[in-house]
């Protein structure tokens, strides 16, 4: 199998739909000519042509609206964020329009659309720009949240989101963009909703998504080295949570630690926390431990940016304290 | 380029730019037509207004009593395959556009015959078969989705023109100005409608809104601007088509101002004191209806007696469509978990209520 | 002490907080000359005119970034919003700039200000207006969420929060506004971040707040008659959270139900849940259950509606399975 | 009602609009002190770019050589008191407003004595005993608080202006007109000025926004546009001046277009491939340092060894930052939480950081 980057996995999963289907566009700031802020989109314009790959103003809640309309008009857009955290003035596009219009209309349009780009911390770029808002849309009914960890994946998912009749929220992470590994070619769909064991273990289960599951891995090893298993599932995706495989693997080790970016109060892994003990009571040997980001806003300061942030380092010491 | 110049004109600085094309003169039928769908509205609003006073209509409820002739004159030029979208004070333009008046009393009183199943209620009409894109309750909120279908229809070559309505109170909504700066800069073929009735709710337009007239807000995007008188049907219509053919011959987008005049509240429970009721009573000398009703009784296209017939088959219409909702049964309660996802059909079906609940 | 509804109790706060200081002002929607949509500002123009209580255009965004930047200046707005589902076109203002500008500013700027209006189901409104975004601001280290469920509260919260000299986020619930209680006249300051026991007992907590605090007190009564004596605590403030008194009343009871109206993914419930397992883990009897809105956007449809909120039916049955 | 006429003019439609007042002669040490600053700010931007090689500076790096003469022309107008409010390009504003360099420096370098203890980074510089109000992330986020501090100056009778600053990308955000028109309806005296450097990242203007000039946008609110060059800082000051003349004695706003160009990449990281190296050519030979040394040189102001003293104290204070930089200390990890809570006067402390933790 190649091995390239999860940006690459990105650009071959939109060339990949595109060349498949002439509804699916892509707008967005700088995915044109400049070949988008990342690079995700490269190559695309010269590809498909201005009429598939478009330029817009920055007016996020306006072509985030654009995009709604066209997806109940038949279309399948692909609305990239130069970040995440731009997204925040869209919010009323997102959550009111692509989250509602189809359940206000009793199901009669389909509102087919990805909205995509990089959020998270560790960048250097102040709280302005580190937003990592997966908790704020996986909150509304009619959201599929997905925050893809590794190349494969990353193309897998954006392709069946890009498929999916349903708007999408797809949340990659810029400190991975360059990370490579394995990538099957052509033909490789991801299944929405489903989360996967990344390290197999029988003391302890991590939970995790995006650049945190790395974290997490980077702490199985370090637990490893001191003789615990910890097992690490990525959750891939956010919502619809897939509660079979943390249930199955939390019945084999009775003790769990989950690893997010958000601020803590309300972060999605409060929700994945709440079920834990819900529906598996008398199957945990201790508390589920959440490590998240501390609740301060983002400095710009690198050291205190890495301290406010879930660390591998932290991670065994929570998964310590659970197996204390 | 094309730019305002007074009210009712459009300034026209680029020398290519072609002549608003001739509007087709009227069929007696199509002037009936017209002047009962305005008799319709207004019909179907008192009744609605009278469900709300018992109670069957729930929530806001905002009727569209006086502004009946934009919602007719627009509709008037524009095709059928065309699109629609407005905002929450929608029935007007439901019914212009020909959807079903027992559907729509019916997704008032919030029931499952509703043309939208009853879940969108007052504010959330909808009917794909139609293309009327809603119906939505955010102020402004529609002004980007009337841009997206106009670029469907542009990206999928159907030469169809989308009309967006919107209220004077709502371009002051920054989402619309992006809306229209999109819209110029690709040349998207979508109208903007702002229905000027004066107020936004209690709010006169001259408190809200810098700029007179609002239209104006066209010039910096060097987009057309055009004024229409709103309780004369034929005005609007006529300024309609000027629009609307700059927009299917040139794609080129535009905004209207129509001035009208809202005779009731903003919705059910708004008791007017910011106005006198003299200012009522002199707008309502104006009424659209009456106007109308009295220039095809001129010009011989109908009598009295064809008047009082349209009203007495509206009148049947109405109550037959009170009726079918009355009778018509609530949603199941379990379907409030339906229309949330579309089913999938190019990958796999995701499940989406997993056997694990969120909650309790 | 005198009688009078949630509604007149928010309108004391203010008009004695104006009176006070001529650096509070109000602005928003219909808030002067129409009274405001819900006349929580009834009389205050005419108290104190045009320059102090002042109506916007329709445009949220706009005026919640002036009300931010007035706060830096040295004023102390206060920003109606005419219910809190239309906080979404404001929502980059709110969290980048009410939000942040002072950390990002190393502290110093204050933000004195309170954002506020209703929110909440049950009034038959739809899908776009019926929003329960507490969970969203709370998630944002620097804001504070206050929602009171009595008059006394909202009066004294309400005078507290404009008094502050941080931003907060105040959601009142339209449903309460004509809900009538003893409020003490005058100098009434309820603290920010102290829950409230409205209702004592031993058998169970009930965690809840603003109109679901009525829907656990009625849950509660029927518990009564069956036996079950179920404590309720009035959280008042989401965040920062009281989390004293709810450790204080489970390690009594040793079971809780929270009641709340978000949506159940990542809902402020879920972080209260999280927070008890991870501290009490030793302490629980039982798992907690949530009580919240079912999955779906709000249906405008009385009988849907009502099925989809949290009720005192369904705390009762919650409060059953904890029980059992 | 002032509109605007053509680029640089503006047109009073007002039988009774003041003529500007008239800009008093610069004495021979204000143009040394402006074109020292221009200096200054090209001198301190070129360090940024080399500490931010050096990997220094993390992060967005976003420098402002090219547009010198906008913030030193449009500074040198107002006073002291006054207030400034600009986006994530600020090095170039928070100098030109007296910010000290070594503070400036400092929290490019993220470190505890910069002028947001190293919290804020590039994009988000304060200093408020120089009302300086950011420094912001957001495109077009900050206009809203441009309005809010012009809005409390005028609330609190101080006779104060605002002079709020945009990227031309940046006009293309909504909040930027739901400020324009609650400015120009209320009277609010903030002066947006919108820095037209020609591209928003790899944008051309005229791929982003409809309308020509970008200034236009201020007629749909019957709002004053004006047009200026900003490569000349003479022009810059008299244009602004006419602005600064509207707000502070009739309380109006207006919006300026001032024209430049972004020597640089959009930030550190952008390799400029959008236009061509013929056309960065061509644009700097109209440097605003260039043109206003000369013309003082031409005046007799100055000589060119004043010029020498200038860059050869200006290269002194630069290095001196970088150094002061340099050897001061990052912050204290734990003041990670500190600087979000105002402490409270009014009401007692309330309890931020509980015993009990929200994570782990
Ligand atoms: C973003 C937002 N803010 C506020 C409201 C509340 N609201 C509903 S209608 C309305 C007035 C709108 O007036 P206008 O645009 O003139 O339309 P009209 O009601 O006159 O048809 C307001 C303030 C809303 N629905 N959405
Ligand atoms: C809402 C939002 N969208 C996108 C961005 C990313 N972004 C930062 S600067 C910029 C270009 C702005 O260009 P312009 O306004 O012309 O200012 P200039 O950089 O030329 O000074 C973009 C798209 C952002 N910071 N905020
Ligand atoms: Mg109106
Ligand atoms: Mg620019």
């Amino acid at each position: 199998m190649p091995i390239i980057t999860y940006r690459q996995a990105l650009n071959q999963a939109i060339a990949e739909e595109m060349e498949r289907d002439d509804n699916v566009f892509i707008l967005g700031e700088e995915v044109a000519e400049y070949n988008g802020a990342y690079k995700v989109s490269e190559g695309l314009l010269d590809k498909f042509g201005p009429r598939r790959v478009i330029d817009t103003p920055i007016s996020e809640g306006g072509f985030t609206g654009l995009a709604v309309a066209a997806a109940t008009y038949g279309l399948r857009p692909i609305v990239e964020y130069m970040t995440w955290s731009f997204s925040l003035v869209a919010f009323d596009q997102i959550i009111n329009n692509a989250g509602q219009v189809r359940y206000m209309a009793g199901g009669q349009f389909e509102v087919p659309m990805v909205i995509r780009g990089n959020s998270g911390g560790g960048l250097r770029v102040g709280a302005t720009h580190s937003h990592t808002p997966e908790n704020w849309y996986a909150n509304v009914p009619a959201l599929t949240v997905i925050t893809p960890a590794f190349p494969d994946d990353a193309k897998g998912l954006l392709k069946s989101a890009i498929r999916s009749n349903n708007p999408i929220i797809f949340i990659e992470n810029e400190i991975l963009y360059n990370y490579k590994d394995e990538v099957p070619e052509g033909e490789h769909l991801t299944p929405i909703g489903k989360a996967r064991i990344r390290r197999e273990g029988s003391d302890i289960t991590f939970i995790a998504n995006s650049a945190s599951t790395h974290r997490a891995l980077e702490a199985a090893q370090t637990l490893a080295s001191q003789g615990v298993e910890a097992e690490v599932i990525d959750l891939r995706t956010i919502k619809p949570l897939d509660f079979d495989l943390i249930a199955e693997s939390i019945r084999r080790t009775n003790r769990a630690v989950i690893v997010e970016e958000n601020k803590p109060f309300a972060g999605w892994g409060a929700q994945v926390a709440y079920m834990i003990q819900r529906h598996l009571f008398d199957e945990l040997d201790a508390p589920v431990i959440r490590v998240a980001s501390l609740d301060a806003p983002q400095p710009y300061n690198a050291k205190l940016e890495d301290y406010l942030m879930p660390s591998a380092d932290r991670v065994v010491k929570a998964a310590k304290a659970v197996l204390a | 380029m094309h730019t305002v110049d007074k009210p009712g004109r459009l300034k026209d600085s680029s020398s290519s730019a072609p002549q608003p094309a001739a509007l087709p003169a009227l069929t007696r039928d199509q002037k009936h037509g017209m002047l009962r769908m305005m008799v319709l509205i207004r019909r179907f609003e008192e009744q609605a207004e009278q469900a709300y006073l018992r109670q069957q209509i729930r929530g806001f409820c905002h009727v569209y009593s006086g502004q009946e002739a934009i919602a007719v004159g627009t509709e008037s030029v524009i095709n059928r395959d065309d699109a629609v979208i407005t905002a929450y004070r929608d029935h007007g333009h439901a019914l212009a556009r020909g959807m079903c008046p027992k559907a729509c009393m019916a997704e008032l009183l919030g029931k499952a015959t509703g043309c939208s199943k009853g879940k969108g209620g007052s504010m959330h009409f909808f009917d794909k078969s139609k293309h009327f894109y809603g119906g939505h309750g955010i102020v402004g909120g529609q002004t980007p989705l009337g841009l997206g279908l106009a670029f469907a229809q542009k990206y999928t070559n159907t030469n169809r023109v989308t009309l967006c309505y919107l209220g004077d109170g709502a371009i002051n909504q920054g989402v619309f100005h992006e809306s229209l700066n999109i819209a110029a800069l690709w040349k998207v073929p979508v109208i903007y409608i702002i229905e000027n009735n004066l107020y936004a709710m209690g709010t006169s337009v001259a408190r809200s809104s810098a700029g007179d007239p609002l239209v104006k807000r066209a010039s910096g995007y060097d987009m057309a601007g055009i004024v229409a008188n709103g309780m004369d049907v034929d005005d609007v219509r006529a300024k309609t088509a000027e629009a609307v053919n700059l927009a299917r011959t040139e794609s080129l987008p535009s905004i209207m101002e129509i001035r009208a005049y809202r005779y009731r509240g903003h919705s059910m429970t708004d008791p007017r004191k910011y106005r006198s009721k003299d200012e009522e009573e002199q707008q309502r000398k104006r009424d659209p209806i009456e106007i109308y009703k009295q220039r095809l009784i001129d010009d011989g296209s109908i009598t009295e007696k064809d008047y009082d017939d349209i009203e007495a088959s509206v009148g049947a219409e109405v109550k037959e469509a009170y009726e079918f909702a009355l009778n018509s049964p609530d949603p199941e309660l379990e379907e409030v978990f339906d229309d949330i996802f579309a089913p999938e059909t190019q990958i796999d079906e995701i499940e989406r209520r997993p056997k694990w609940s969120y909650g309790d």
